[in-house]
C-alpha cells in the first residue's frame, strides 16, 4: 500500500517537472465557470514544497500500518493542495481549498486520541475560513464579473475603497485562520496535538503554508504590493498596511512563543511553535519589499523543513515509547542517538542559529525590517526569537536529555529506519539551505519579478546580499565546522577512559541522596518561572478560548430559545398561523 | 590566517582571564576581603585542565562544551578586534551583526545541552533560569543594536565602525542606546543583579553543577573568550573600535570596569524580577534612543 | 362559577380578533365589485349545447372540468384507503362477539334497502338530466348500507365485491379518459357520438352519463366501505371495553 | 406520450392495487417500480423535445384544464420521478425487512403522492391545482400516520389539521379569484391579476401565501414540520423533503412570478426565507432526534431557496434551482441511509445511531452532509456558489454574509454527526445493508458527485427552468391557448 | 320592502355577512377548541361558510339553475355552473379529509385515550 502511494505521490512531481512552468490547462465546469490551472513561479514553489513534503511523510508512514482510505485521503489532500497552488482562478482555488479541508478532516478523525470537540474546532474554523474566502471571492466577482485571478486583479483598482478594504479583510481572515494567527489559532493547537502523529507534520508544515500561499496570492498577485501602497499610504520606508500586518504577526509570534514554553505535551509545543514561526512570516509578508517577500518565502521553506523534521521525529518517539508528554519522556539520547541528532539539528534550525538554514531566513526577514525601518517590529521578532530558545531547549531536553522518567523508557530502541530516512534528508536540506542562501535567492527572484518587485542580489550560491550587509552562509558553516573539528581534536585527549557507567543517582544533589521517587527530570519545570513575570503572565493568562467558548454557549442558548418555539403543540401552531395571517392582513390590506 | 586566528584566540584568552582575575580582585577589595591575585584564574584553569576525568555522562556531555567553545571562537573571529586589520575586516564582512547576536547564544545553548545530558535537575534549573533571564536581558541590547543598525543602515560591524570614524562615536551620538546596551551587558557578564542562573547560593551552582575537571576548565576558558568578545563588540559598536592593542585594552577595560561597578553595588534579583526590571526601565531607555534614531535620526 | 375558567382571557382575545377580522373582511368584501370579467361559466353554458346534457353543472363536473372529478374520485379513494388502513386492523386483540340483533329492524331495513338503492341508482343515471349525479347517488346508496349496519351490528359487507366495483369503475373511468386521448387526441375527449339524443333524453350527452355511472358505482362502494368502518368502530370499541 | 399519463397511470395503478396485492408482493413491488420507471423514462424523453408541451383535458385552454410542461416544471418533474424511482427501489428492502405491513396501501399512497405532486407542477388551472394539492395532502397525512403508532398518528393528525388550515385559505383565495376574474385558468389570472382591486389582490396573495407558505414550511408557520418528520418513516421523510416540500415550493414561486408579485413582495419573501433559515439552523443545533434534526435542516435549506428564488435575478434563481435539485438528492440519500440505521437500532436518537459500523454508510452519509453544506466537489457546492454569485451580481452583500454565517451554524451539527460516525471510541455495531440499498444509495451518491464535478449536466435544465420561471411568456401563451 | 330584499345587491350583502360570520365562528373555533372533533367541525364550518359565500355570490335575481327541462330549452339566464361544480368537488374533498381525520382521531384515541390536540406532545425533542 505504502509503496503504491509513494509512487502515486511521485507522479504529480514528475507531472509538474514535465511542464517546466508552462502548465496552462483550462476546463469548463459550467458555461459560467472555467477551472484553470496555471503554473506560476510562486505556485510551483509551493507546489514542489508540498509535494516533496508529502513524499517524505509517506516514506515515514511506511513504518505504520495505515488503511487504504488514509492513504487515499492523503493523496487527495496533496492533489487538492496542488489545485490550490496551481489555480488560475478563484473557483479552482476554492475547490482545492475545501477538498483540502474535508480530506484533512477525515484523516484527522482517524486518530485514536481525537475527540468530537477537537474535530469540531478544526472543521468549524476551517469552514469559517473557507466561508470568509468565498465571501471575498463573490464580492470580487461582483465587480470583476469573473473568477479569474487576472481579471479580478485588473478590476481591483476600480473598486470602491470600502470594497477593497472588505476584500482584504475577508481574504486575510481566511488565510490567517489557516496560518493560525493569534486570535484565530484556537483550533491549531488542539488539532496538531490530537491528529495522527505523522499527519501533524503535514498540517503544520504544508497545510498552514496554504494560508501563506493565499496571502502571497492576494497581496502580491491579485492586489499587488504597489496597489496596497497606494491604498493605504506609506509609513517610514514601508506601507501602513504592512505595519499593521507586521504587528499582528509579531504579536502572534511573541504570544505563541510564550505559550509554547509552558506546554507539557510535545506536539502542543510544536503546534505553538508553528504558530509563532508563521507569525514571523505574516509579519514580513505585508512589507511589500523584495526583502520582505524573500524573507517570508525563505522562512516558509525553512519552517516546512523544520516542522516536518520535528514532527516526524516526535512521531517516531511517540510511536516508540507511547508517551507524548515532556513529563513522561526523557533520557532517550543514548537509546535513540540518531533521532537525537536529527532533533538537535531541527531545533538549531528552529532557534535560528547561524550555521543552519534557520538563520538565513531570519536574517532575510530582519533585513526586510531594517529596510523598511520598522525597528519595533524587528525588536519584536528578535525578542520572540530569544524566547524561543527556551522551548527549543525544552524540546531537546524534555525528550532526550536528563534521566528517563520511567522504567519503560530505559529499554527504548532506536526508531524505525523509515522514520529516519526523511529526517536525514530534511536535516541535510536544512544544512544546505543554511550553506547556500544564494541558491535560494535564485529561486525567489522570478517570484519577485512576478510581484513586480526588484530582485535581490546574490554572489555565488553561498552569499546572500542585502543593502545592510551580506551573509555568507557557506563561510559561516564551513568556519563553524572547521573550528568545531579543531576543538574536537584538541579536546579529544580529555576524553576519559571511563565508560558511561554512572548510576542515575550518582549526581551532586545538594548533599542529599536522591531516591527512586525523586524526580530527576526537570521536564515539567520549564516555563513555571514565566508565570511570575508580570508581562508574560499577562500573556499566558489570557486565552482566546474564553471568547470562543462563550460564543458556543451563546449559540447553544439561542438554539435552546428557538427550539422552545418548536415544542409540538399543534393548537398553538394553529393560533400562530392565524395570528400571522391576521397581522399580515391588518398590515397589508388596511 | 590560521596563525592570526590562533593569535587572536590566545590574546582573548589571556586578556579574558586577566579581566576575570581583576574582577575577582576588585570585588574582593570593594567588599573588604582578602583577594586572589590577578592570575588566580590562570592557575585555576591550569589546575583544572590537568585533572583527570573519572566518570562519563556520554558523548553529548563532551560535545556540549565543544559546541560552546566553537561558538565562542566563531564569535571572536567575526568581531573585528582590530578595526584596521584587513584580514579581520574581510572575515567580519562574511557575517554580520545578526550572526553575532545569535552566535552569542549558541554557546549557552551548547552548554545547556551538556548540562541536560549530565542529568542533574539543578543544572537544568540553572539553564532554564539563564534562558528565561535571556528573554529580558537581550531586549535592551537588541534595541540598542537595532538602533545602531538603522542609524548606520548596515548590519556590517566594520561599516558601523567606519561610520563612527566619520560621524563621531556612537556613545555620544546615541547615549540612550549605550545605556541600554550596558545594562544588558551587566547581565551578560553574569554580574549582580542579574547573576541568578549561576549563583551557587541559589540553585546549587546552577548549570555548572555537574562539571568538574577539564570540563570546568573548558567552560571557564570559553567564558573568558566570550567575555572578551562581548567587550570588543561593545567597543566596536559604541566606542569606534580599536586600532591597536593599547587602545583595545584601554577601551575594553573601561567598559569592563564600568560593568563591574554597576554590578557590584546591587543585590541579586530573582529571575522574574530581573526580567521584569529589564523589560521596564532599560527597555524604555533603549526604546527612546531607538525612537530618536528612527524618527529624528 | 369561575368566569376565568369558562371564558379564559385567550378566548376573549381570540374572539375579539375574530370579530375584528370579520369586520375588516366584511368591509373589504362589501366594497369590492365582483364579476369584472365575463365568467368562464357563461362560456360553458354556451358550449353546453354541444355536449347535449340537460344539466350544465354535470357537464362542467364530468366533462369541462373532468380531470377535477378524476382527482376528486381519487381523493375519495385515498381517504377510503386511509380509513381502511387506520380502522381495519389485523392486530386487534379482542374477538368478534355476536351481538343481539332485532328481527324487526333487520327485516325492515332489508325491505328499505332495495328502495333506497334504487333511488340512488335513479339519481346516478339521471345525473345529466336533473340535479344529482354520481356523487349524490353514490352517497344515497351508502346510506342504504348505513341503515343495514344500524339495524344489524353483525352485518358485514362483501369486501371483494366492493373492491371490484371500486377498482373497476375507477379503472374504467380512467380508461374512458384515455380512449378519449386515442380517439380524439384529447384526454377525456367526448368520443361517443354525443348529439345522439336530444337534450333531456336519457341517452344523450356522450360519455357524460357513462362517467357519472362509473363515479356513482365508485362513490357508492367507497362510501359504503367508509360507513362500514365507522359503524364497526363503535362496535369494536364497545366489545373491547367490555 | 401525453402529459396526462403522469396522473392517470398512477391512478389506474392505485385503483388496481387490491388485485396486485392478491398476485403477491413481488408483483406489487415490481409494478410500482415499473410504473415509476415508466414515468421517469417519459420525463427523460421530454428532455429532448421542445418546450413547453401541453396536453389538454376535454377542452383547450383557457376554457379547459391542461397540463403544461415548461422548463421550470421539467426540472421538478425530473427530480420527482427520479426520487420516486429511487424510493420505490428502496421500499423493496424496507418491506422485506419489515414483514406484515400493509404494503398495498403504502404503495397506493406513495404512487398518489408522486402523482399529486406532479399534478401540482403540471396543472395550469388553479382549482385543479388545489385538487392535486389535496391529493398530495391526503397521501402525506396517511403516510405520516402509516406506522399507526402513537407518534405516527400524532404526526398524521397534526399534518391533517395544518393541511386543513392551508386548504381553507387556498379555497378562499381561489373563490375570490373566481369572483374577481371569472376564471381559474392560471394564464388568464396572470393576465388580469394586475387589474383587480389592489385590496382584494393583497388579500388573495396573502391567503395564497398563508396556504402554500404553511405547506412549504415557511417560518412562523412551520412549527408543525419537525413533528411530522419525527413521526414518519425515514423513507417518507425523504419523500417529504425532496418531493412534497419542493412541490409546494414550486407552486409558491410559480404563482409568485406568474402573478407578477416579484416586484412588490420580493423583500418580504426574502426576509421570511432568511428568518426561516436562521431559526431552523439554530434550532437544529439542539436536537437529539435525528429525524427532527434533518427536518430542521430541510426547513433551513428551504429558507435559503426562498431567499434566492424570490430575487428575480436569473443568476440567483438558476443557482437556487441547482441547489434545490442537489438538496433533493442529498436529503433523499440521507433519509434513506438513516432509514437503514433506524431500522437496525429501532430508535432515532442520535446518540444511539452513532454506534453503527459500516464504511459504505459512513461514506454516503458524509457525501450527503458535505453536499448539503455546499462543500466541493459535491453538487451542493455548485448550487451554493451560484446562489452567492447571483447575490453578488445584484450587490446584495447582506444576503451573502447572512447565508455564510448561518451556514457555519449548520456546519456545527452536520460535522457533529460526522464526527460521531467517525468516532472510534463508540461501540460499533455492524449494520446489514441490502443489495438494493447498496445500489440505491450508490446511485444517489454518484449523482451528487457527478453534478458536483460536471454541473453542466444539470445547469442546462436549471437555466431552462430559470428562463421559464422568470419569463413565463411561453407558458402564458400555452395556458391562454394562444400558441395552439 | 320586498323589492329591497329581492335585489341582487341585498342578497349578496346578506350572504357575505352571513357566510363571513359563519366563517369567523369557525375561525374562532379552530383557534380556541382543543378537542380534535371540535376542531374538525370548526374546519367544516369554515368550509361550509365558504361554500355559501361562493355559491351565494353567484346568484343573481332572475337567474335559474343551469338545467334545461321541458320549459326551458336554451342555456340562457342561468347561474354560472362552474362555482357549483367546484363546490361539489370541494365538498367531496372536504368530506374525504374530514373522514380521514376522524379515523386518525379514533385510532389515536384508542391508543392513548386522548383527543385533546394541545396535549399531543409525544413528538418533541
Amino acid at each position: 500500500m505504502n509503496s503504491i502511494f509513494l509512487l502515486l505521490n511521485l507522479l504529480p512531481i514528475l507531472f509538474l517537472y514535465q511542464f517546466e512552468g508552462a502548465l496552462h490547462v483550462s476546463l469548463p465546469l459550467t458555461n459560467e465557470f472555467t477551472l484553470s490551472l496555471i503554473q506560476t513561479p510562486l505556485g510551483s514553489f509551493f507546489a514542489y514544497l508540498s509535494l516533496i513534503s508529502f513524499l517524505l511523510v509517506t516514506i515515514a508512514q511506511k513504518s505504520k500500518k495505515l488503511s487504504f482510505s488514509y492513504y487515499a485521503l492523503q493523496f487527495l489532500l496533496s492533489l487538492a493542495m496542488l489545485a490550490i497552488v496551481l489555480a488560475g482562478d478563484f473557483i479552482t482555488f476554492f475547490i482545492g481549498w475545501e477538498i483540502m479541508t474535508w480530506s484533512s478532516y477525515f484523516i484527522i478523525s482517524k486518530s485514536n486520541n481525537m475527540n468530537i470537540k477537537s474535530l469540531q474546532k478544526y472543521i468549524l474554523f476551517s469552514l469559517a475560513s473557507a466561508f470568509s474566502l468565498i465571501a471575498g471571492i463573490v464580492i470580487a466577482y461582483s465587480f470583476a464579473n469573473s473568477f479569474d485571478f487576472v481579471a479580478i486583479s485588473n478590476s481591483f483598482e476600480s473598486m470602491p475603497f470600502n470594497i477593497k478594504v472588505a476584500l482584504i479583510v475577508l481574504f486575510s481572515l481566511s488565510f490567517f485562520t489557516k496560518a493560525g494567527v493569534i486570535g484565530l489559532h484556537y483550533w491549531v493547537v488542539d488539532t496538531y496535538s490530537k491528529a495522527p502523529d505523522l499527519f501533524s507534520s503535514i498540517l503544520s508544515a504544508v497545510m498552514s503554508k496554504m494560508g501563506i500561499y493565499g496571502l502571497f496570492l492576494i497581496y502580491g498577485n491579485i492586489i499587488g504590493y504597489h496597489e496596497l501602497k497606494i491604498m493605504f499610504g506609506t509609513m517610514l520606508n514601508g506601507t501602513d498596511f504592512g505595519y499593521v500586518l507586521a504587528w499582528i504577526g509579531v504579536a502572534t509570534s511573541i504570544i505563541a512563543t510564550f505559550k509554547a514554553i509552558t506546554q507539557d505535551e510535545v506536539k502542543k509545543l510544536l503546534a505553538y511553535s508553528s504558530i509563532a514561526q508563521l507569525g514571523y512570516i505574516v509579519a514580513v509578508i505585508g512589507f511589500g519589499t523584495s526583502y520582505g517577500v524573500a524573507g517570508a518565502m525563505y522562512h516558509t521553506l525553512i519552517h516546512t523543513i523544520i516542522k516536518l523534521l520535528l514532527f516526524i521525529n516526535v512521531a517516531a518517539i511517540v510511536a516508540q515509547t507511547g508517551k507524548n508528554k515532556f513529563s513522561e519522556l526523557g533520557g532517550l539520547i543514548y537509546r535513540t542517538p540518531v533521532s537525537f541528532v536529527m532533533l538537535l539539528i531541527g531545533i538549531i534550525g528552529l532557534a535560528g542559529m547561524p550555521p543552519l538554514g534557520g538563520f538565513a531566513s531570519k536574517f532575510m526577514m530582519y533585513n526586510a525590517a531594517i529596510d523598511t525601518k520598522f525597528a519595533l517590529i524587528l525588536i519584536g521578532m528578535l525578542f520572540s526569537g530569544a524566547a524561543s530558545f527556551l522551548y527549543c531547549y525544552k524540546l531537546v531536553y524534555g525528550i532526550y536529555l536528563g534521566h528517563p522518567t520511567s522504567k519503560s523508557l530505559e529499554s527504548t530502541k532506536e526508531v524505525s529506519i523509515h522514520y529516519l530516512i526523511p529526517q536525514i534528508i530534511l536535516a541535510l536540506l536544512l544544512v544546505l539551505t543554511g550553506a547556500f542562501p544564494g541558491a535560494f535567492i535564485k529561486v525567489i527572484n522570478p517570484i519577485l519579478k512576478e510581484f513586480s518587485l526588484s530582485t535581490i542580489g546574490y554572489d555565488g550560491l553561498g552569499v546572500m546580499q542585502s543593502a545592510v550587509g551580506n551573509f555568507n552562509g557557506f563561510f559561516i558553516i564551513s568556519a563553524f565546522v572547521v573550528i568545531f573539528l579543531l576543538i574536537l581534536l584538541l579536546i579529544w585527549r580529555i576524553k576519559s577512559k571511563a565508560k558511561n557507567n554512572l548510576n542515575r543517582f550518582d549526581i551532586s544533589y545538594c548533599g542529599e541522596v536522591p531516591t527512586a521517587d525523586t524526580s530527576l527530570h526537570y521536564g515539567y519545570g520549564f516555563g513555571t518561572e514565566l508565570y511570575r513575570i508580570k508581562f508574560v503572565n499577562a500573556i499566558l493568562k489570557r486565552s482566546s478560548s474564553h471568547f470562543y467558548e462563550s460564543l458556543a454557549t451563546q449559540t447553544k442558548k439561542t438554539s435552546e430559545l428557538f427550539s422552545r418555539m418548536y415544542y409540538g403543540n399543534i393548537h398553538n401552531t394553529m393560533i400562530i398561523i392565524l395570528l400571522f395571517f391576521s397581522a399580515l392582513f391588518f398590515l397589508g390590506v388596511n | 590566517m590560521v596563525f592570526q586566528i590562533i593569535l587572536l584566540i590566545m590574546l582573548a584568552y589571556v586578556v579574558g582571564f586577566i579581566y576575570f582575575g581583576l574582577y575577582r580582585n576588585i570585588t574582593a577589595r570593594i567588599q573588604g576581603r582578602y583577594r586572589p591575585t590577578v592570575y588566580q584564574s590562570f592557575y585555576d584553569s591550569i589546575k583544572l585542565f590537568s585533572k583527570k576525568q573519572s566518570v562519563s555522562y556520554g558523548w553529548m556531555f563532551y560535545l556540549g562544551p565543544i559546541i560552546m567553545a566553537t561558538g565562542a571562537v566563531l564569535t571572536l573571529i567575526l568581531v573585528p578586534v582590530f578595526s584596521d586589520s584587513d584580514f579581520l575586516r574581510s572575515v567580519t564582512s562574511q557575517g554580520n551583526l545578526f550572526v553575532l547576536l545569535y552566535l552569542m547564544v549558541l554557546g549557552p545553548l551548547g552548554n545547556a545541552l551538556a548540562v541536560g545530558t549530565g542529568g542533574n535537575p539543578f543544572g537544568v534549573m540553572g539553564v532554564v533560569r539563564g534562558l528565561t533571564r535571556l528573554i529580558g536581558l537581550e531586549l535592551p541590547f537588541y534595541i540598542a543594536v537595532v538602533g545602531l543598525i538603522i542609524a548606520a543602515n548596515s548590519s556590517d560591524i566594520v561599516h558601523i565602525i567606519d561610520m563612527q570614524k566619520i560621524g563621531g562615536l556612537n556613545i555620544i551620538n546615541h547615549p540612550l542606546l549605550f545605556i541600554g546596551a550596558m545594562i544588558s551587558m551587566v547581565g551578560f557578564f553574569g554580574e549582580s543583579p542579574f547573576d541568578i542562573p549561576g549563583a551557587p547560593q541559589e540553585v546549587y551552582s546552577g548549570p555548572r553543577t555537574e562539571f568538574s575537571g577539564k570540563f570546568l576548565a573548558l567552560l571557564m576558558s570559553q567564558g573568558s573568550l566570550f567575555a572578551f568578545a562581548k567587550l570588543v563588540l561593545i567597543v566596536d559598536l559604541f566606542l569606534g573600535g580599536a586600532d591597536s592593542l593599547e587602545m583595545l585594552v584601554l577601551k575594553t577595560f573601561a567598559i569592563f570596569v564600568s560593568i563591574i561597578f554597576i554590578g557590584i553595588v546591587y543585590g541579586r534579583y530573582k529571575v522574574e524580577q530581573a526580567v521584569d526590571f529589564l523589560m521596564k526601565l532599560p527597555t524604555l531607555i533603549a526604546v527612546l534612543g531607538l525612537a530618536r534614531v528612527v524618527w529624528f535620526g | 362559577m369561575n368566569l376565568k375558567k369558562v371564558l379564559p382571557l385567550k378566548h376573549i382575545l381570540l374572539s375579539i380578533l375574530s370579530s375584528a377580522l370579520l369586520l375588516s373582511v366584511l368591509g373589504l368584501l362589501m366594497q369590492v365589485k365582483t364579476n369584472l370579467y365575463k365568467n368562464v361559466g357563461d362560456i360553458f353554458l354556451n358550449l353546453n349545447m354541444q355536449t347535449a346534457t340537460a344539466n350544465a353543472v354535470t357537464s362542467v363536473v364530468t366533462f369541462f372540468r373532468g380531470i377535477d372529478t378524476v382527482g376528486e374520485v381519487t381523493v375519495l379513494f385515498l381517504a377510503t384507503s386511509g380509513i381502511a388502513l387506520m380502522l381495519s386492523d389485523t392486530q386487534r386483540t379482542c374477538e368478534k362477539v355476536v351481538k343481539q340483533e332485532s328481527f324487526i329492524l333487520n327485516v325492515g331495513s332489508r325491505l328499505l334497502l332495495s328502495v333506497i338503492v334504487l333511488f340512488g341508482v335513479y339519481i346516478i343515471i339521471h345525473g345529466h338530466l336533473s340535479p344529482g349525479g354520481g356523487f349524490q347517488g353514490g352517497v344515497v346508496i351508502a346510506t342504504a348500507f348505513l341503515l343495514l349496519f344500524l339495524a344489524n351490528p353483525n352485518m358485514s359487507l362483501s369486501h371483494s365485491i366492493l373492491t371490484l366495483g371500486e377498482s373497476l369503475s375507477g379503472v374504467a373511468y380512467v380508461l374512458v379518459a384515455l380512449i378519449g386521448l386515442f380517439k380524439m387526441n384529447i384526454l377525456l375527449g367526448n368520443f361517443l357520438p354525443h348529439p345522439i339524443g336530444e337534450i333531456g333524453e336519457l341517452v344523450s350527452g356522450g360519455i357524460i352519463p357513462v362517467i357519472y355511472i362509473l363515479v356513482g358505482i365508485k362513490v357508492g362502494s367507497e362510501m359504503s366501505v367508509i360507513v362500514e368502518y365507522f359503524s364497526k368502530e363503535d362496535y369494536y370499541k364497545e366489545v373491547c371495553d367490555a | 406520450m401525453s402529459l396526462g399519463y403522469y396522473f392517470l397511470l398512477p391512478v389506474i395503478f392505485s385503483f388496481l392495487t387490491p388485485y396486485f396485492k392478491k398476485l403477491g408482493s413481488f408483483t406489487l413491488r415490481g409494478s410500482t417500480i415499473l410504473l415509476m420507471l415508466i414515468l421517469f423514462l417519459q420525463t427523460l424523453a421530454y428532455t429532448g423535445v421542445t418546450l413547453p408541451q401541453i396536453s389538454e383535458f376535454s377542452l383547450k385552454p383557457p376554457l379547459g384544464i391542461a397540463f403544461i410542461l415548461d422548463g421550470y416544471s421539467l426540472l421538478f418533474l425530473l427530480i420527482f420521478t427520479f426520487s420516486a424511482l429511487i424510493v420505490s427501489f428502496y421500499m423493496v428492502w424496507f418491506f422485506k425487512a419489515n414483514k406484515g405491513r400493509d404494503e398495498a396501501r403504502f404503495y397506493v399512497f406513495f404512487n398518489m403522492l408522486i402523482a399529486g405532486s406532479i399534478g401540482m407542477i403540471l396543472s395550469c388551472d388553479i382549482f385543479n391545482l388545489y385538487i392535486f394539492f389535496e391529493i398530495t395532502g391526503i397521501c402525506s397525512y396517511a403516510l405520516s400516520a402509516y406506522n399507526k403508532d402513537k407518534l405516527g398518528l400524532e404526526s398524521g393528525i397534526k399534518y391533517l389539521i395544518i393541511g386543513l388550515i392551508a386548504s381553507i385559505f387556498i379555497v378562499f383565495a381561489i373563490m375570490l379569484i373566481y369572483l374577481q376574474i371569472g376564471t381559474v385558468n392560471l394564464g388568464l389570472i396572470a393576465q388580469r391579476f394586475g387589474q383587480i382591486d389592489p385590496k382584494i389582490s393583497v388579500l388573495i396573495v396573502l391567503m395564497l401565501f398563508i396556504g402554500f407558505g404553511t405547506k412549504a414550511e415557511l417560518f412562523p408557520m412551520n412549527f408543525w414540520a419537525p413533528d411530522i418528520y419525527q413521526g414518519s418513516m425515514a423513507s417518507v421523510n425523504g419523500l417529504f423533503s425532496s418531493v412534497v416540500a419542493k412541490a409546494y415550493l414550486f407552486v409558491f414561486f410559480h404563482l409568485f412570478y406568474l402573478f407578477g408579485l416579484n416586484s412588490k413582495y420580493m423583500l418580504f419573501v426574502m426576509v421570511i426565507g432568511a428568518i426561516t433559515f436562521l431559526v431552523s439552523e439554530f434550532t437544529a443545533l439542539n436536537q437529539t432526534n435525528i429525524k427532527r434534526l434533518f427536518a430542521y435542516s430541510t426547513l433551513g435549506q428551504l429558507g435559503i431557496l426562498f431567499m434566492a428564488l424570490s430575487t428575480n435575478s436569473s443568476a440567483t434563481v438558476s443557482g437556487a434551482l441547482f441547489h434545490l435539485t442537489s438538496h433533493s438528492i442529498s436529503k433523499l440519500l440521507i433519509f434513506l441511509a438513516l432509514g437503514i440505521l433506524i431500522h437496525k437500532f429501532k430508535s432515532a436518537k442520535i446518540d444511539i445511531l452513532g454506534n453503527f459500523k459500516s464504511g459504505f454508510l459512513t461514506i454516503v452519509l458524509a457525501i450527503g452532509f458535505l453536499s448539503i453544506l455546499g462543500i466541493p466537489p459535491f453538487s451542493g457546492f455548485v448550487g451554493k456558489i451560484l446562489i452567492l454569485k447571483g447575490f453578488a451580481l445584484t450587490q446584495n452583500y447582506a444576503a451573502i454574509a447572512f447565508i455564510l454565517l448561518v451556514s457555519i451554524v449548520e456546519a456545527v451539527y452536520f460535522f457533529r454527526l460526522t464526527a460521531m460516525m467517525l468516532d472510534k471510541k463508540r461501540t460499533k455495531i455492524s449494520v446489514p445493508i441490502g443489495f438494493a440499498n447498496y445500489v440505491v444509495l450508490s446511485v444517489l451518491a454518484v449523482l451528487i458527485v457527478l453534478f458536483g464535478v460536471y454541473p453542466s449536466l444539470l445547469t442546462h435544465y436549471t437555466d431552462l427552468a430559470t428562463n421559464a420561471l422568470l419569463h413565463p411568456t411561453n407558458y402564458l401563451n400555452y395556458a391562454l391557448g394562444v400558441g395552439l | 320592502m320586498l323589492e329591497f330584499f329581492n335585489s341582487t345587491q341585498t342578497i349578496h350583502t346578506i350572504i357575505i355577512i352571513g357566510s363571513m360570520c359563519l366563517f369567523f365562528i369557525g375561525f374562532y373555533g379552530i383557534a380556541t377548541q382543543k378537542n380534535l372533533v371540535k376542531v374538525l367541525v370548526s374546519f367544516d364550518i369554515m368550509e361550509s361558510a365558504l361554500f355559501l359565500f361562493f355559491i351565494g355570490l353567484h346568484y343573481q335575481v332572475g337567474l335559474v339553475a343551469p338545467i334545461v327541462d321541458s320549459n326551458l330549452k336554451t342555456f340562457t339566464n342561468m347561474v354560472d355552473p362552474v362555482p357549483q361544480a367546484m363546490i361539489l368537488t370541494t365538498i367531496v374533498i372536504g368530506l374525504a379529509v374530514l373522514a380521514l381525520g376522524l379515523s386518525f382521531g379514533i385510532e389515536y384515541y384508542k391508543l392513548t385515550g386522548r383527543n385533546d390536540i394541545s396535549k399531543m406532545n409525544e413528538l418533541r425533542d
